[in-house]
């Protein structure tokens, strides 16, 4: 009895797994463009710097409907992106759980670039000079120093583009739609109880799924973090 | 292997209704149907940008119209389902049923600094009905600015459900699923245009099992489901 | 390298044979305004002394190419690692510098055995172990930088930049917080590397011991500019630089050849080049060596004969060269002697000259105690 | 001609100065908690950590929508702690601007702690010690070493909260409600043209409206990060 | 303090009068095993030697109180910093002592100014502009800590701690990185400012001149424990310890009297506690000062009597005590004289004793040449 009731349905299952899916394919191809990002904005100076770091917020100032509606508008089969993409690659985002990918990832990807951006920031150049003069170039001094040094806002913004992503419902059923097996992800599924009047014990049940699943990978951050730090620790903490 | 499944596109209100009707389609069809829900300008916009609908239903005739308008091949159009409107309380409110417009003020029912909560009036069908049926009544100039509107009805209903209104304005159909509230009056038909669900299949190809399916959707076994959830029929005149 | 012609001044273009680095740069920083043109010969350390904030980091921060100069070139060998009317800059891991900061600046995620190989070619790899032997560090190997003592964390520095096998060394204050025994140990085997790998060292220390020991050649930096440069032993003798180099215990180095070894009292005799011997404290090395002995300006004692009855075993007859008042001690004269060609010199009482009548060209005895030979180095 | 193209609406101008107005004092009134907590889990050790890192969490996890609504059972005028707020202090939350201030505050509070908590993580505890060698107490050390030094992480997370209140959509409209002059935000009237057939000009306008605040935060942000920084730079950049 | 009655060693709960700081602690940092007693005059310089990594930081860092001690106590005057029995953990803010560390660790957004005023009570105002002065850092006061150099950083460290007005200064390695001139002005400085207020300070260097110049107590430590401690001339007076206290010059401290100034030969005449007299450079003292006079042991000649036409000024009637082997240097003998009451020691080759027939007992005369005193503390 009370198992049956823990127990998940196989609709729960399936916004879980997908969500998951989804969430851990967003943060994985916004992870190498955030941390370069981050790195031209923590290190470098150019022309159309302060364009560059508005521009990728906009996804954080925005309503997320109006991102979706705004991705819909360019990778949408018929946008400018999308249909290069389309003829180019045969790749069609809208409606598949590949552009509900790109939704979470272009939503989650401020807060990645911001986090890795502190961290970058304060790690000490001058460590980066003393494995310059090491006979380290820079790609070597940025893997084996810089990143490194950098772990705790790359955990930072890792949690918390994949918590983002996680929770992503108004880029995600604007741009991906919300269909079953394919987009419903554990927030959309969730929104479609709520929109139900009386499933209101199904979207608790959901909703402390959500709850649970974000609980868990942000503890299996902050382990990891932990870790991290316990290995820098000075005598002074 | 089964063939392609029908990927009905249909207003989130309608949720709970339709799921009950695709279930008892499928016991005893051999074919996949597959709900999303969504709002009706969502939904709309996605048709629009090519989603893989084969059947929209619209939660109300404008969202029907900016499609069939957009150079696409909608095809023949059904006005499924009627909705009503009706004034809703929470269930331990002390206020008498009274028919609106009918010598009783809305306002009148409304305390000091309280609210009557609405669909968003501009945008979201429910409340677009709304202001059409306040203004009938006359009640529109005293009421619209202690309105507190939602962004869809379950929104508006969620609000009278927490009693942090004590009236608000929803379908009946909302009404009747939620033991939370209870109906104070209904509007009188006449006061708002008639509410109700277009359905056109939007697949310029539309496989059998799409024209099989809308053809039941129209037909009486499903028209005895969605009853069963306080829709009405469209009557024939 | 024609590449110099256009600056300005070509004297000092042509590098002589066995320059190692050459260098003329102007930076501003701040209020303060480093203008300095410096040579550092193929073989050898070469002391860079001024007192803190004369600019001796910033100069080496720009040969490293940490900074860029306002105008100025650095030249390695053959080599232009910077010019600013070329515009060349040879970015910082391609100089094949090894540097030792003046703060350890050890990478804090990497082991003491990872920050010791981060910058070691695999041919390093023989003399790491007698390196971190050396060091006194090969039980901190696996230690993370965070655990270590002060001393222990200057000594991996040192250690992870001898690894790399530079072709140029520049050693910021590298042996401060390293304990009396270390110190000595590191000095001389700094100078046992330079001279099998020829391998020159820019210097910087405040220790005029330390720089005693270890250099051949000394470049003196007040307020970001050079003021005297040469062969120490030459600086030392010049009695107008004893204020500037006021922190060194004056001393001479005399060049002598080992002779003979006394084994029972551990003792050495060297022959100076003018004959005359000395004994001093036992020397590991063949006779026939040659060698150079550090004698502090104090340590030296005149007399008009070798007295008898004391424990004096070395005089040495000697000429009186010059005779100044020292601008160090307002007691006391400096007198340059002549010992056969080598000059040697000796700190005394304005009283005990007055008493002892000396006068330039007279001949004299300089008593020089045994025990008084640092022949440590 | 143009210049009546490009001067704003009065509704504009509602919107615009209502949005800066909630999103400020969201920002506000996180402001001082946001950096405790983030000081708690940076720099002390105690029970139940994990537990406050979840809970603040929560917000990112969840869907807006959720979000809101969890707030209206908790802080709504009949929420257990709506109640205590209404009959202690007079204090009404839902369809009031104060309510959209709390609903943005609640989504922008993990974005602000973490970047708070990564600058303070990021601080050396051997200045702090040293601050405390002169005779300085924990007070002092947090105020004249710590958060100064944490100066970019305290900017990064205003800016980040700030962008997140200016934008936030989904808790604000289920919690406060849609009120023009009250409680529609830029992104609440965004969203409401979006919702309705050939509005698009205006969404439009409004859309760049929104980016050009953000742009214009994010520069100052920026400005103030480069200052404080240039303040700081070692020898070694 | 009837606090300490149950600690383990009764016998040294009883802090003798005029200890400033008393402490047993225990501590395990990875394999390493601090534990130390060690009490701490109230006036005087106490010095703290041992070589890198043997416990000095991590012994002050649990004085200081930023570790927490694994077992045992702190107590300055009466009041008890940390007692782990009792559960006191007085905190770091509360413990009013004055700590320079072994990096500078200013605060990089303070200009020098406010580092230097960031913990001085109203009180100090009056010494803040002497101490700038003295460290010569009035040209910087407007910088901010990353554009100073190695050495400025530090001095900027050291009048931040002096200017807090402590009970107890506790500096490590302090004077690193700065040059000689400035290193004497500042340890003189130091002495002069315990004497004055005296304040007391443990100061740990691994400079045996610097401690040899300032400190008046030493604490000998090797691998976490305390293996020698008392008055620095008692210690080094101990043949024992000669090995030890290696990286020492050697050196007597003699206590004497100013009696008479020399202006023309700017000399003064002291005597000591037996009659006998040294002429020594100037010393800027009235007659009657008691002083101490540092005598390096290589400083120190004998001869059978005072030799005539030398540079010799000083000779002093002595009797032989003691003769060693030296441990530091294979050729020389280690010899204990009395001068009066007062104790003096020499190193001579193995090979002058010899020839000179020394023995224990016999006369002999001390010669030690003006200008070998270092006066200048
Ligand atoms: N966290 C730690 N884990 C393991 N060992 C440690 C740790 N911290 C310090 N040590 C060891 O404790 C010993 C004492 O360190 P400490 O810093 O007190 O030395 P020190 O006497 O100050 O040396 P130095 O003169 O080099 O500064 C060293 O051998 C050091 O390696
Ligand atoms: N960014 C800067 N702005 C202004 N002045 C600077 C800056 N960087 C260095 N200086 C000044 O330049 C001078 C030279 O500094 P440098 O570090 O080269 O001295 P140094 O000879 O190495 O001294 P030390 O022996 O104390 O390390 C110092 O007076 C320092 O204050
Ligand atoms: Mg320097
Ligand atoms: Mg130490």
């Amino acid at each position: 009895m009370l198992f049956e009731a823990i127990a998940l349905s196989d609709a729960e299952w399936q916004a879980i797994i997908l969500s998951l899916k989804i969430a851990g394919s967003a943060v994985g191809w916004i992870l190498v463009p955030g941390v370069a990002v981050a790195w031209l904005l923590a290190r470098q100076d150019f022309r159309g710097k302060a364009l560059l770091d508005g521009l990728l917020h906009l996804p954080l100032v925005l309503p997320p409907v109006v991102v979706g509606y705004l991705l819909l508008l360019s990778l949408g089969r018929h946008g400018w992106l999308g249909q290069w993409l389309y003829q180019g690659f045969g790749l069609s985002l809208p409606f598949t759980w590949q552009g509900a990918a790109v939704a979470g990832g272009v939503m989650a990807f401020p807060l990645l670039v911001r986090a890795v951006r502190l961290s970058l920031e304060a790690v000490d150049p001058k460590l980066e000079a003393a494995a310059g003069t090491l006979g380290a170039n820079r790609w070597r001094v940025l893997f084996t120093i810089t990143l490194p040094l950098a772990v705790p806002g790359l955990l930072t913004g890792t949690v918390l583009a994949f918590a983002r992503a996680l929770s992503e419902f108004g880029a995600t059923i604007t741009f991906a739609s919300n269909i079953p097996g394919e987009t419903r992800t554990l927030p959309l599924a969730l929104y479609t109880l709520i929109q139900t009047p009386g499933r209101e014990a199904a979207a608790a049940r959901l909703c402390v799924l959500s709850i649970v699943i974000a609980m868990l990978s942000l503890m299996a951050s902050e382990w990891l973090a932990r870790r991290a730090r316990q290995r820098l620790q000075e005598r002074d903490r | 292997d089964r063939a392609d499944p029908v990927r009905i596109y249909a207003a989130a209100s309608m949720t709970d209704a339709m799921n009950a009707a695709i279930q008892a389609y499928e016991s005893d069809h051999d074919v996949d149907i597959v709900p999303v829900y969504a709002s009706s300008s969502t939904l709309a916009r996605q048709i629009a940008s090519g989603a893989p609908a084969d059947i929209y239903l619209s939660a109300n005739e404008q969202w029907m119209d900016w499609l069939a308008a957009q150079d696409l091949p909608v095809g023949e159009r059904v006005d499924l389902l009627r909705n009503r409107l009706v004034l809703i309380a929470p269930t331990a409110s002390d206020i008498a049923g009274f028919t609106p417009g009918d010598g009783t003020t809305i306002a009148s029912r409304l305390g000091d600094g309280q609210r009557l909560s609405v669909g968003e009036t501009s945008h979201v069908p429910a409340g677009i009905y709304a202001k059409q049926a306040l203004q009938s009544i006359g009640e529109w100039n005293a009421l619209q600015s202690r309105l507190a509107s939602g962004d869809n009805v379950r929104a508006a209903m969620a609000l009278v459900e927490r009693n942090e209104t004590p009236l608000g304005i929803v379908y009946q159909t909302d009404a009747e699923a939620s033991d939370r509230v209870k109906r104070v009056g209904v509007f009188p038909d006449d006061s708002h245009q008639p509410i109700t669900y277009p359905l056109a299949v939007v697949d310029p190809t539309p496989s059998d099992d799409t024209e099989a399916f809308r053809r039941w959707l129209a037909g009486d076994d499903a028209l005895a489901i969605f009853s069963r959830y306080g829709f009405t029929p469209v009557e024939s005149d | 390298m024609s590449g110099n012609a256009h600056h300005s001044t070509p004297g000092e273009i042509h590098a002589p044979a066995g320059t190692a680095l050459e260098c003329r740069l102007r930076k501003r920083l701040g209020t303060f305004d480093l203008d300095i043109a410096l040579t550092v010969p193929a073989s050898g350390v070469t002391a860079l002394f001024g007192e803190s904030g004369s600019g001796k980091t910033s100069l080496l921060r720009l040969i490293a190419g940490l900074d860029r100069p306002d105008g100025g070139y650095v030249r390695l060998g053959e080599r232009m690692l910077s010019d600013t009317q070329q515009k060349i800059h040879v970015p910082i891991h391609r100089r094949q510098l090894g540097i030792v900061f003046q703060e350890a600046r050890l990478f804090p995620h990497y082991r003491v055995r990872g920050n010791l190989t981060y910058g070691m070619p695999r041919s390093g790899r023989a003399r790491f172990d007698d390196l971190v032997t050396l060091l006194g560090i090969g039980h901190l190997l696996e230690r993370l930088p965070g655990a270590l003592s002060g001393g222990e964390a200057r000594r991996v520095a040192i250690g992870r930049a001898l690894l790399t096998q530079p072709r140029l060394l520049l050693l910021d204050e590298p042996l401060t917080g390293l304990d009396g025994e270390r110190k000595r140990e590191l000095l001389s085997y700094l100078v046992r590397l330079t001279r099998e790998i020829d391998l020159p060292v820019l210097y910087v220390s405040h220790d005029t011991a330390e720089i005693a020991a270890i250099a051949d050649h000394l470049a003196l930096i007040e307020q970001g500019r050079l003021t005297a440069h040469g062969q120490l032993d030459e600086l030392m003798m010049r009695l107008d630089l004893t204020e500037r180099l006021g922190g060194f215990d004056a001393a001479t180095r005399l060049r002598a050849q080992v002779v003979d070894h006394d084994h029972a009292y551990a003792l050495t005799q060297v022959v100076l080049d003018d004959g005359q011997t000395l004994r001093i404290p036992a020397l590991d090395q063949h006779p026939g060596t040659p060698i150079r002995l550090r004698v502090g300006v104090r340590d030296v004692a005149l007399a008009h004969a070798m007295p008898e009855g004391t424990s004096y075993r070395n005089g040495l007859a000697a000429v009186i060269d010059a005779i100044e008042p020292s601008t160090q001690e307002p007691s006391a004269n400096e007198v340059r002697l002549m010992v056969g060609r080598q000059r040697l010199r000796a700190r005394l009482t304005r009283q005990a000259c007055d008493e002892m009548q000396l006068a330039v060209g007279r001949p004299i005895v300089a008593l020089i105690r045994s025990v008084a030979f640092d022949s440590r180095f």
